[in-house]
């Protein structure tokens, strides 16, 4: 992709420093895995930036057509392997559309407290990751150690700490032990200094703001244009979630819970307890915001996982368990999507009458969000190239697939 | 120590007994830069730790994990040496090892008490800026020997770094030196003996700006904390460091601790008075030289121990700073260089001047025989309170002559100043 | 809310508006949609992204499948041989979704090995970019008019197209055994 | 065995330092290596300074000669080359020339430094090195315009050099003032290109963003902008 050319008259007696092609991964710290960014950089300025990818294919989709849909299940941990519970979810609600399946209110409960939990555990590792981009190491030991106790947690339910294959079609895998919930809300009480501890050490850290106020600017139109999704939608001052503007067999898990959409309306953000103001050399739609809109989700998330045991404890039963194995697929396509903690991910599953699928498709929030980087990277510093990529906060396993 | 040797030996062999003390001489220096590198390493895995809730080291060598430098350093002996195919092989080898004696050489100049110097210079302030600036030709060789491009952008950082932080730094330095007078360390920290309120910092608040405006370009000049971008790890990887390995990795480590100690004591000598503590306990427990070798040695034990604590106290500093700051991109860290550092090392140097100039003996002086009209010329040929305070000359050793010019200073200022104001 | 209240107006308006492009639709489907003529695709959907009452904004995914059958296919269909391309449009405005569908043949004109085309439409969304390359990479359908028509996840050289239901896994690539 | 002279052994070492490095930079193809030759060439002089006692002055010649080498190798030697491993060739005719004029300014070094009576006799006996004199005092006041080292000389003859080098320090400073603004017109003129050309690197700003995006792809001219949702 060609640079647009400087018109020759702007160059007057200048010393024109040769130009340089930068290979930044596919073994790189900053790359979230294995992405490999190829820089022409001018000196420190970076003329354009291509990113490269499909290091981590796996082909799942290939994989989806010789598996029945129970089986696929742990495929889908697999993809997003940080927030492995949503992509579980996703999974699961387009087999029940596809198949035209209820699942009980209790076992929607306990799939919002899940999904929740692990919405916490990925924000917290896509905001430190930032973090240890731009050089501060030590938020990110806190974010882990937190993020420690939530595997704990999930531990204790299904066994598994990053990869559950928890949530599958029909409901889940097992039930909560005895004193479960109490953990989860002794974990939510502890849980909030940590993330006043991250506004000060980062959010309003003078330093941390001048690299990444104005760094990576993403008009809305720019944004919807390349398919951008989730945090990195609702920080240019697109209001859209689908946990509240999704398809009804989703949006009904989330009705009768209260949370605000992390992004701002007029101007403003909701507020939710102490948080900082937006400081001045932040443009809407920059690093910052993005990183500052994951910090108010982690803070929302919290907020529906309380509500999630009181609502999951008050009801009577058990949750409903998965269907059978062998589970005939009707001649018909579903294509549902979910608000993922990297943004909307989509699957379309195609049934031919067997129990295996025909086709299996994966829309991937973070592969749409690493197109945008093209064009926020025109023009940035060297230095700036982590910090934007360290926003977006991608995983390349979602990625490639 | 040298002529102890010389008539201990047989006559002809004095050049043997020379030989032997500049030696050992030499291998004392080299074991305390090796000895301080080692004790910041292991402090900066301590405070790291203890800022990110964790222990650090625990097990290697007791509970408090105080033998792990010497566990890194057998490990990093024990890695493989790596030398690029497209380095150049002459170059590459070199660097680390002219970044290292860059780093020692400071150590040359810098007094750790009264008669603790390796080298008393009369111009040693000069000398360290000059010898540690030697450390930017070592880390661009290091860049461009490597052969890849990531350490060339290392390389070009640390130059354009630390090159334009040297001015601000020798802006901060001008100022302890023009009030005490001297480019000599030893004597700049003699003209601090006394109580707290006799360290330079104290002497007027410009003083005390140059003192944090000297903090910030030393964390530059080290390439510590919210400045450490040529081996920037988000970024270039390792910066020039990238393509080292091994033994030679270690040394460019060393290298940078061992200044990061020099700099500090820079500033503890300048500002901190050095080895004289808050508390002037050698002169309480009248541990001079009049009163015997051994209590002056004494004396000097304990001043050591005061500046050894004082550089640690500003390593701990550097430590607690890069553990807490994100990093600064390049164009800021020339930013703040020049639009912050320089002008306000400039107001520094204007402001104590003028203080200078106008209260030579200091604010209580001044008022006190304000009534007294003095011109203020007169006023700082005659007596300077501080320079006066001059008890023994470093440059005296043991036996050395005392016709040294330094004696006869103000007579030859005295009549500096009148053959210039006689104008001829 | 699957459509717009008044989808009959709407499709009418299509219609009227691409008469041969329109061949089938279903919009009352829970996922509504639409098949289009392939030349007319480009058109089509500039039309539903700018029009008031449609205003798909966001393309969220484009999808190859390849209908193809042979002895060993187990399930009891009678699909003739085609590709289809799924279009998954979203209106951000309305809270809408719509699909566009549009069907080719497996190799144009019939001949093995020359992949069917489909203008592009990535000059309306630029998420479309990626998405076709991936297409093109995954299923073999060549886009006309995309800016950097490239392979995205295999690698640059590698010889077929994964999804397709006939593609025989190459025994080694660059000396490397694949199982 | 008569006594090692250190003080003579590293005089010797510095001294074979310099000269050997001196060639090296004449001989040596590769740049960055002539470069690096010529850095320990002055830094072999400023060893035979210290040895001298002129301590001052030895860290002088580091600062100044190496640092500025060390600019001048950085920023003009490795950015501008084409690649800085590309070595120079030089043609047969020039060695004929450089040797040939190497040869007479040799010659006449050498001829001008016999004749100093200082050296033309064999050196003294071994006498003890200079001991470390404060030195710095004096060229500082006369740096200020006052020779101190002429007070106790009264002769009227040597008064008139009393105002010691105030006037050339003045000139030195002036010049330096001068050669940083040029520097700085020549640097500026870049970022402006850099400014107007691929878009300012402090901050991004939106229209500017899609002006370039749209330039990029030709046919992407009708690419209407749609407007963001409400709630």
């Amino acid at each position: 992709m060609q640079p647009e050319s400087v018109s020759a008259t702007q160059i007057e007696y200048d010393v024109q420093t040769e130009q340089m092609l930068l290979s930044m991964g596919p073994q790189h710290p900053s790359t979230h895995g294995v992405l490999r960014l190829a820089l022409r950089t001018d000196g420190e300025v970076v003329l354009a930036a291509m990113p490269h990818i499909g290091y981590l294919h796996r082909c799942a989709e290939k994989i989806g057509e010789k598996l029945t849909v129970r089986q696929f299940v742990p495929y889908t941990d697999r993809l997003d392997y940080l927030a492995a519970m949503n992509m579980n979810l996703g999974w699961a609600l387009t087999v029940e559309k596809l198949l035209g399946i209820e699942v009980s209110e209790k076992t929607m409960h306990l799939r919002v407290l899940v999904c929740e939990l692990d919405r916490i555990a990925s924000h917290l590792v896509g905001t430190c990751a930032l973090g240890l981009d731009l050089g501060s190491f030590t938020p990110f030991m806190w974010c882990f150690r937190e993020r420690e106790k939530i595997l704990n947690l999930f531990e204790a339910l299904c066994g598994a700490r990053m990869l559950y294959n928890y949530v599958v079609p029909g409901g889940v895998m097992a039930e909560p032990p005895r004193g479960w919930l109490e953990q989860c809300r002794q974990f939510l009480d502890q849980f909030q200094p940590v993330i006043e501890d991250l506004h000060v050490v980062l959010t309003t850290n003078d330093v941390f703001i001048r690299r990444t106020a104005g760094i990576g600017v993403l008009s809305p139109q720019t944004a919807i244009s390349y398919g951008c999704t989730g945090p990195v939608l609702r920080a240019t001052g697109v209001c859209w979630d689908l946990r509240r503007h999704g398809e009804p067999i989703y949006t009904r898990m989330y009705d009768d819970y209260q949370f605000h959409i992390a992004a701002q309306t007029d101007g403003r953000y909701p507020q939710h307890g102490r948080q900082p103001p937006v400081p001045g050399s932040a443009v809407l739609g920059d690093s910052w915001h993005r990183f500052y809109v994951r910090l108010l989700e982690i803070g929302e998330s919290a907020a529906v996982v309380r509500q999630a045991i009181d609502k999951y404890s008050r009801l009577k039963g058990a949750p409903s368990g998965p269907i059978p194995m062998r589970t005939k697929l009707p001649q018909a396509a579903a294509y549902l999507e979910t608000e993922a903690p990297k943004g909307q991910l989509g699957f379309l599953i195609i049934g031919d009458g067997s129990a295996v699928p025909w086709r299996v498709r994966i829309r991937s929030p973070s592969f749409c969000n690493l197109s945008a980087v093209e064009e926020m990277c025109r023009g940035c510093l060297l230095a700036d190239v982590p910090a934007i990529v360290g926003s977006l906060d991608i995983v390349l396993g979602e990625i490639d697939r | 120590m040298a002529d102890h040797l010389a008539n201990w030996f047989h006559p002809s062999l004095d050049w043997l007994a020379y030989t032997i003390a500049g030696a050992a001489g030499a291998a004392l220096l080299l074991v305390v830069a090796l000895m301080v590198a080692a004790v910041s390493m292991w402090l900066e895995r301590k405070i790291s730790a203890r800022i990110q809730d964790r222990l650090g080291p625990t097990r290697v060598g007791g509970r408090y994990g105080w033998l792990q430098p010497l566990a890194d350093g057998l490990k990093v002996l024990g890695k493989e040496d790596i030398i690029p195919a497209q380095a150049d092989k002459l170059l590459f080898r070199a660097a680390p090892y002219l970044a290292y004696a860059a780093a020692f050489c400071t150590y040359m100049v810098l007094p750790f008490s009264g008669r603790w110097v390796a080298l008393p210079l009369d111009s040693a302030v000069f000398m360290f800026l000059a010898v540690a600036s030697l450390e930017v030709p070592a880390i661009i060789l290091a860049g461009y020997a490597s052969g890849s491009k990531y350490s060339l952008f290392g390389a070009m950082r640390e130059a354009a770094q630390v090159v334009s932080y040297e001015i601000p730094l020798a802006l901060c330095v001008v100022i302890p030196v023009m009030l005490a007078g001297t480019l000599s360390l030893s004597e700049i920290a003699e003209q601090q003996r006394g109580w707290l309120t006799s360290w330079l910092v104290f002497r007027n608040p410009f003083v005390c700006g140059a003192f944090f405006v000297f903090g910030i370009c030393a964390l530059a000049h080290t390439n510590r904390a919210p400045f450490d971008l040529p081996e920037a790890e988000s970024e270039l990887v390792a910066g020039f460091m990238t393509e080292y390995s091994g033994f030679r990795w270690v040394v460019f480590f060393m290298a940078e601790y061992a200044a990061m100690f020099a700099i500090c004591g820079l500033g503890a000598i300048l500002f901190l008075g050095g080895w004289n503590g808050p508390i002037p306990l050698t002169d309480l427990l009248g541990l001079r030289y009049d009163a015997g070798p051994l209590a002056g040695w004494l004396g000097d034990a304990l001043g050591a121990i005061n500046f050894i604590f004082k550089c640690f106290l500003g390593i701990t500093c550097m430590i607690w700073m890069r553990w807490t700051l994100p990093r600064l991109r390049i164009d800021q860290v020339m930013s703040l260089c020049l639009k912050y550092c320089i002008p306000l090392a400039t107001l520094m140097l204007a402001g104590c001047m003028l203080w200078q100039y106008a209260m030579p003996g200091g604010v209580v002086h001044t008022v006190g025989n304000a009534g007294h009209s003095h011109s203020p010329v007169a006023e700082c040929t005659q007596h300077r309170p501080h320079a006066q305070r001059r008890l023994s000359n470093p440059l005296s050793g043991p036996g050395a002559p005392e016709n040294s010019s330094l004696r006869q200073q103000p007579r030859l200022l005295l009549e500096a100043t009148s053959v210039l104001l006689r104008g001829n | 809310m699957p459509m717009p209240a008044n989808e009959p107006a709407l499709l009418d308006m299509l219609k009227e508006q691409f008469a041969a492009a329109i061949q089938e639709a279903d919009l009352s489907a829970t996922d509504p949609w639409i098949q289009v003529a392939a030349e007319h695709l480009p058109a089509v959907a500039a039309f539903v992204r700018d029009h008031p009452q449609w205003r798909m904004e966001m393309l969220n995914c484009i999808t190859g499948v390849d209908y193809w059958r042979d002895e060993t296919t187990t399930a009891n269909v009678d699909w003739q041989p085609h590709i289809e391309l799924l279009y998954h449009l979203s209106s951000l405005a309305r809270r809408s979704r719509l699909m566009l569908k549009v069907v080719l043949p497996r190799w144009k004109e019939g001949q093995v090995g020359q992949l069917p085309e489909v203008p592009t439409v990535s000059h309306i969304w630029r998420t479309a970019e990626w998405h076709e390359r991936e297409v093109f990479d995954l299923v073999g359908v060549q886009f006309v008019g995309h800016p950097d028509l490239r392979r995205i996840l295999c690698a640059e050289d590698w010889v077929g197209h994964p999804l397709r239901k006939d593609y025989q896994p190459p025994a080694e690539y660059r000396g490397i055994p694949i199982a | 065995m008569e006594a090692i002279n250190w003080h003579s052994v590293f005089f010797y070492l510095f001294a074979a330092l310099a000269c050997g490095a001196a060639a090296a930079v004449v001989l040596c193809g590769n740049i960055v290596r002539m470069a690096f030759a010529l850095v320990a060439a002055l830094g072999a002089v400023a060893g035979l300074f210290f040895l001298a006692g002129a301590d001052f002055l030895g860290a002088l010649q580091l600062l100044v000669y190496v640092g500025g080498t060390m600019v001048l190798l950085v920023f003009g030697v490795m950015l501008t080359s084409h690649s800085p491993l590309f070595a120079l060739r030089s043609g047969a005719g020039h060695w004929i020339a450089a040797v040939v004029i190497g040869a007479c300014l040799l010659t006449v070094l050498l001829r001008a430094a016999l004749a100093a009576n200082a050296w033309a006799s064999p050196p003294p006996p071994q006498q003890l090195p200079p001991r470390l004199q404060p030195t710095t005092s004096q060229i500082g006041l006369a740096l200020l315009g006052v020779r101190t080292d002429k007070l106790d000389r009264p002769d009227p003859v040597l008064q008139k050099g009393m105002c010691g080098y105030l006037l050339p320090f003045e000139i030195a400073s002036v010049h330096l003032l001068v050669v940083l603004i040029g520097a700085m017109f020549l640097a500026r003129t870049k970022r402006r290109m850099a400014a107007t050309g691929s878009g300012s690197n402090s901050s991004q700003s939106i229209p500017r963003q899609l002006e370039i995006g749209n330039a990029n792809r030709p046919h992407d001219a009708q690419n209407p902008t749609c407007t963001p949702p409400g709630e």
